[in-house]
């Protein structure tokens, strides 16, 4: 019970730093390599509200999502949808979307770091909470539900809207998206800036249970690709159990084996599903 | 044709002779440059003999790499083997390594292949951190030998000047051909008989080889070895940029992407030590809007303008 | 076309400036001295060393300028001081060391932060003549090290009295009967976490103690609360972690929602830092740490008070005392020597005795053997529980809940 | 003269996608020398045959074999390397190559394979021979549709293949090409060569094979002459029933 729902809640966490790499990268078709500094700095503007005026992360939390859109708007806008128009084969946009995305983080951490290079140290709702026997952190809890809200809300909007309809068209095949006359540009623009918020999102509630800095970005880059890839890309739906199951397994095995190998099963559950199911879960052959 | 090849050769030649006096007429800061650039050089035209023909970017040189560090390290201090009998097992073990990785990956492509190569190094990585935690333990990793960085940079050279001699035989080779033939369209490189499989996973060993005998240099460099820091992603994904800016569709690409990337990542360091990390990603996107084909399609753009004018 | 013109001539543009700029050499005024540093401002190490290392930097280069400069021979002279970020990269490192070395031509150099980059560095110190104070550098090999590199001193300890400081204190508290003979033990899996592990274990248990859990955890490990539950479920009345600052502040966290009852807490790097006990407040009462400091003497709580003036933050209760200290020896070596003389500041380190905030350090094989190795947080402050040959050491108290 | 010997041997082959039934238990034989036609409506299966027997993908059951090897589940490389060569549907030349490359490349790897000044020969005189002599020089990619096709089947002859598989080689030509191409393909027949022809052009199924498979919906509904099994009313039934 205890590695059940302990590995759940780390779950939605991954889950949180994985959904807005879906969209980014799923839709718009940008690997965007500064996912993870997006997210830092969702945490950071957390930790400063905190630190300066004992702002609720909650509270924050609503400043930072629109916020982010906007900014992941104008990137996209303004950096990223001239390489898309000039790339002439999926390829190259791959390849450019790769060294601009890497400029970013590098950009962003010198940032970050310049406004503050220690940790991101701070307690909110580090209480404990007992559910069915098992205790749990608080902060952990609300960023669970959080999660949850987000990622139902995300699947049902792409599900049963209009717009959400388009936006997965445009994961599926952006060409034939243009044909059926779905403004694929201002749909990709949507999709990166709320992978965007969604992602910043994530940061600010992650800051309350994990200690971050502005270096760490990365870290949360590459748990992002992942948990993607295992998922399938495009298919949010295989994001979130990817997340889960990366969740559960993580907490099994430090459980019951050793926490020395969680990570090393974290990866070679990865592994596994990609050698046997070389396009993720829920990808699609040939996308 | 060949008689270009062979030019291109001839070029390199005296390239590698050149750059062997580099030792002799600086020392210190410039030489530590140097060794750097060498050491990325070697990477990346690694790098490039898998890549560059087939365009499946992989981030597994971090594990390569990190393969020839730690068994140096490990091998010196754990066990008490001379750092040349390390030097010969560390690059076969990332040879049957690579043969392993080669093997599983060839269902996937695009973007999955990049990713599970980058899945794979930090599986390594964390697995070579727990074995050294549960079952050798460690009073830290030292590789103290007395190797000077002239040393090293020579050995490096050596490394590269081989990698750039085996891709021009491969090159003109019928497992080069093929490679080119895999990199036009796959499909029909399999109905024209060709093991494309076979032929990816040898150059992949190859590409293992070398960057993990990389690896087994630097070590006595870096003197201390934590597994965290020579398995590091970092180093991957630096190769992958290097070699992507100078271009990877000729071999000697990323020898002219690396070193105007190391000159300018030190002229930015130098001259604002304390946002170095934002310039660098800001000259970054520089690179990326101003040079969209690399430093050599730069390169051969002027020179095809040079001539039609 | 144009486009295209224009872009050829930026970057011919570029890098005629870009090779400008790297020959350059900076105005070498005669009348300051220049000192160079290079440690981590990004990377995984920057958290830490943007604490106990650059704050110090800043505050005794601000210091030794505004009493007018270091006093040579020939007059005072003010420090000029060139800093670069290795990005707690090796090859960075190593690159910035050479440059300062041969191209910026500094007279001293400030030892890097961690035992990686100094060991890596040591070399280049060495080749060069510049003395290398060690501080955040803890190994085992010190006597080999010191030997090779006749210009390295240590300042920290090294492992084995490091853990051993550990030891002594549980081994008072198991004699006295205060806890019980079995210890809950973790380390992160990297080389600082491992190599203290490996120490202790044969150390604890030839001490009687027996590891009833003994689990290491990856670098970055997003969910300790497995960690805590497994230690939680054993009957060890202490918890060793030997953890770095991520990880300490999140077993903490975790131990606080756990409710973990154990007698002796103890976390390893970071505990010492402010940043800790702004966190938890009053939570971390009795909590044990690597370092530590006497808070009491009247130099330490002049240090102090000048950090928090010129800096704007508190000094750490470990390492930020002790690269203090190390500063303070190499100003007071090339005042002694009044020359930029390297060889001579070199021997003047290894036959001299230096006051510090620390109080009086001198070094026996380039090897300094006053430091504090335990810490433990007392109403508020982290006070050093554990030294050697340091005076002002308090009584370790046991954990009584996290209130 | 003795009977002609059988070469290829397709018996009870079925393919399945998922629930779909692509090709379903077809069984026929392809002699030495002879060129066959597989023929039916859009959508009957023909293409997935073909790349049944090239090796494109394995067959769910059934085996294909030639001079009694069984080849069916083996890579398509292996298939190749046994004497199998294919033009493909939609033309796929290789773009980053020169012509004489592309010719090389179906030399080098495959059936009887060639190398160095030798492939570059055999190169040459394919090219002649298959009308590429002029365009040697150019880039691929300036050819025209049939010249890429054209290209296409000397390199699918640089491997001197026991069968050729062409898959709809004629489809899309206007009528003057047309005419080139079905005596180009004609002349492969005056040679003896064995292949298998996927094709809509009635007037080149007409003149160019010695018999035809016919296939509707993945089965095989006929089998005979070109003008037996163009009169056979399942077969006109097959064809205008679908329209």
């Amino acid at each position: 019970m205890d590695i059940l729902i302990s590995g759940l809640l780390l779950g939605g966490t991954y889950a949180l730093v994985a959904m807005g790499l879906n969209l980014q990268y799923g839709v718009a078709r940008i690997m965007n390599l500064a996912n993870g500094e997006t997210l830092v700095l969702g945490a950071l503007a957390a930790f400063l509200a905190f630190t300066a005026i004992s702002l609720s992360p909650l509270v924050t939390l609503v400043i930072v999502a629109p916020l982010a859109f906007a900014a992941n708007w104008l990137v996209y806008q303004f950096l990223l949808r001239p390489l898309v128009k000039r790339a002439k084969t999926s390829g190259q946009l791959e390849v450019d979307s790769i060294l601009a995305t890497f400029g970013m983080s590098f950009a962003l951490v010198g940032i970050m770091v310049s406004i503050h290079g220690e940790y991101y140290t701070y307690s909110f709702l580090a209480r404990p909470f007992e559910i069915l026997g098992t205790t749990v952190a608080q902060n952990r809890l609300v960023a669970f539900f959080a999660a949850v809200i987000i990622g139902g809300g995300l699947v049902a909007w792409l599900n049963y809207t209009r717009t959400g309809t388009a936006v997965r068209a445009v994961s599926v095949d952006t060409e034939a998206a243009r044909l059926v006359g779905i403004n694929v540009p201002r749909v990709s623009a949507l999709a990166f800036a709320l992978g965007g918020a969604v992602t910043a999102v994530g940061g600010t509630l992650i800051s309350t249970f994990i200690t971050l800095d502005g270096s760490i970005g990365v870290i949360f880059t590459m748990k992002a690709l992942i948990i993607v890839i295992m998922g399938g890309v495009g298919d949010l739906r295989g994001s979130i159990i990817a997340a889960v199951v990366l969740g559960l397994v993580e907490t099994a095995v430090a459980s019951l084996i050793d926490p020395g190998l969680t990570l090393v099963a974290a990866y070679v559950i990865f592994l596994g599903i990609l050698l046997f199911r070389p396009q993720g879960l829920f990808g699609k052959r040939n996308a | 044709m060949t008689g270009q090849g062979f030019k291109s050769l001839t070029l390199i030649g005296v390239l590698v002779i050149a750059a062997a006096f580099v030792p002799f007429v600086t020392n210190g800061y410039w030489l530590s440059i140097a060794v750097t650039a060498m050491m990325y050089i070697a990477l990346a035209t690694a790098w490039t003999l898998f890549s560059g023909p087939t365009h499946y970017i992989s981030l597994a040189t971090g594990a390569f790499f990190g393969i020839g560090g730690y068994l140096v390290a490990t091998g010196m201090s754990d066990f008490d083997i001379s750092f040349w009998v390390m030097a010969a097992i560390a690059p076969i073990v990332a040879v049957v390594l690579a043969a392993l990785i080669g093997a599983a990956t060839l269902r996937l492509s695009g973007i999955y292949f990049v990713i599970f190569t980058l899945g794979l190094a930090e599986m390594i990585r964390g697995l070579v951190s727990w074995v050294q935690n549960n079952f050798l333990g460690s009073r830290g990793l030292y590789v103290l030998t007395d190797f000077t960085e002239e040393h090293i940079y020579w050995m490096l050279l050596g490394i590269a000047a081989t990698v750039y001699v085996i891709g021009w035989l491969i090159d003109r080779s019928k497992l080069g051909f093929a490679m080119k033939i895999i990199g036009n369209d796959e499909g029909v490189a399999k109905h024209l008989g060709i093991n494309t499989a076979r032929a990816k996973v040898i150059l992949f060993m190859i590409t293992g080889f070398f960057s993990a005998l990389v690896g087994v240099i630097v070590a006595p460099r870096y003197s201390y070895i934590e597994p965290n820091l020579v398995f590091s992603p970092e180093i991957s994904f630096m190769v992958v940029i290097m070699a992507l800016l100078g271009g990877t569709q000729r071999l000697w690409g990323p020898i002219i992407g690396v070193i105007p990337f190391i000159l300018i990542w030190e002229t930015i360091t130098v001259s604002f030590p304390n946002a170095t990390t934002l310039y660098l990603g800001l000259s970054f996107l520089a690179i990326v809007y101003f040079l969209p084909n690399g430093v050599v399609g730069l390169i051969e753009s002027l020179t095809k303008r040079g001539r039609a004018s | 076309m144009n486009k295209r013109k224009f872009l050829a001539r930026a970057t011919a543009g570029l890098t005629t400036l870009a090779a400008a700029s790297l020959l350059s050499f900076t105005a070498l005024a005669a009348d300051t001295i220049k000192i160079g540093t290079v440690a981590p401002k990004t990377g995984p190490l920057a958290g830490g060393s943007l604490v106990s290392q650059w704050p110090n930097v800043d505050l005794w280069v601000h210091e030794v300028n505004e009493r007018g400069g270091l006093k040579m021979k020939e007059g005072q002279k003010k420090i000029e001081l060139i800093a670069y970020d290795d990005k707690t990269n090796p090859t960075e490192h190593i690159k910035a060391v050479q440059r300062l070395a041969t191209q910026d031509k500094v007279d001293f150099i400030i030892a890097p932060y961690g035992t990686g980059f100094n060991i890596a560095a040591a070399p280049i110190y060495s080749k060069y003549g510049y003395p290398q104070i060690a501080v955040t550098s803890v190994t085992d090999q010190i006597g080999e090290l010191t030997e090779r590199f006749p210009s390295l001193f240590f300042t920290l300890g090294d492992t084995t009295s490091f853990v051993a400081g550990l030891k002594d204190v549980l081994v008072k508290l198991k004699d006295s009967g205060e806890i019980n003979n079995k210890i809950a033990m973790v380390n992160v899996a990297d080389a600082f976490g491992i190599e203290l592990a490996d120490v202790a274990r044969p150390l604890l248990q030839e001490a009687g103690f027996e590891l009833v859990y003994d689990k290491s955890y990856p670098l970055g490990t997003p969910d300790l609360s497995p960690i805590i539950k497994g230690a939680k479920a054993t009957e060890a009345d202490s918890f060793i972690a030997w953890s770095y600052p991520p990880d300490t502040f999140g077993l903490t966290e975790q131990a606080v929602i756990e409710n973990y009852d154990v007698k002796v807490f103890y976390t390893a790097v970071a505990t010492a830092f402010p940043a800790y006990a702004g966190k938890f407040g009053s939570k971390i009462e009795n909590v044990l740490g690597a370092g530590g400091v006497n808070p009491d003497t009247d130099e330490m709580k002049a240090y102090r008070a000048r950090h928090e003036e010129v800096t704007g933050k508190a000094p750490d209760y470990w390492a930020s005392a002790n690269t203090y200290a190390s500063l303070q020896i190499l100003e007071a070596a090339i005042e002694g020597v009044g020359e930029v003389d390297r060889e001579a500041v070199t021997n003047y380190i290894k036959s001299n005795t230096f006051d510090t905030i620390m109080g009086p350090i001198n070094f026996d094989d380039q090897n300094s053997n006053r430091f504090w190795t335990v810490g433990q947080w007392q109403e508020g402050v982290f006070r050093g529980v554990v030294s050697s040959n340091i005076e002002g050491a308090v009584d370790v108290k046991l954990k009584d809940g996290w209130n | 003269m003795t009977p002609p010997r059988t070469l290829l041997k397709v018996e009870n082959l079925t393919k399945r996608f998922g629930g779909l039934v692509a090709v379903n238990d077809m069984t026929f034989d392809v002699k030495e020398h002879e060129v066959m036609g597989l023929i039916g409506p859009n959508g009957s299966g023909k293409t997935t045959t073909m790349n049944l027997i090239s090796g494109a993908f394995g067959p769910s059951t059934g085996t294909i074999s030639m001079n009694n090897r069984v080849l069916s589940g083996l890579p398509a490389h292996e298939i190749t390397r046994a004497g199998i060569s294919r033009t493909f549907q939609l033309v796929k030349v290789l773009p980053g190559l020169s012509l004489t490359e592309n010719v090389i490349a179906g030399a080098a790897f495959g059936h009887k394979k060639r190398w160095g000044a030798e492939a570059v020969d055999m190169a040459h005189q394919l090219l002649i021979r298959v009308g590429l002599e002029t365009q040697i020089d150019l880039p691929v990619t300036s050819l025209t549709y049939i010249d890429q096709k054209r290209l296409e089947l000397a390199r699918a002859l640089a491997g001197e293949p026991e069968v050729l598989l062409l898959d709809e080689w004629l489809a899309g030509l206007n009528p003057t090409e047309l005419q080139d191409g079905i005596a180009l393909i004609s002349d492969l027949r005056k040679e003896g060569r064995t292949i298998i022809l996927v094709e809509h052009v009635m007037d080149a199924i007409r003149s160019l094979c010695d018999r035809c498979v016919v296939m509707n919906s993945g089965t095989k509904i006929a089998e005979g002459t070109p003008q037996d099994v163009l009169s056979d009313p399942e077969v006109i039934r097959a064809y205008l029933g679908d329209e």
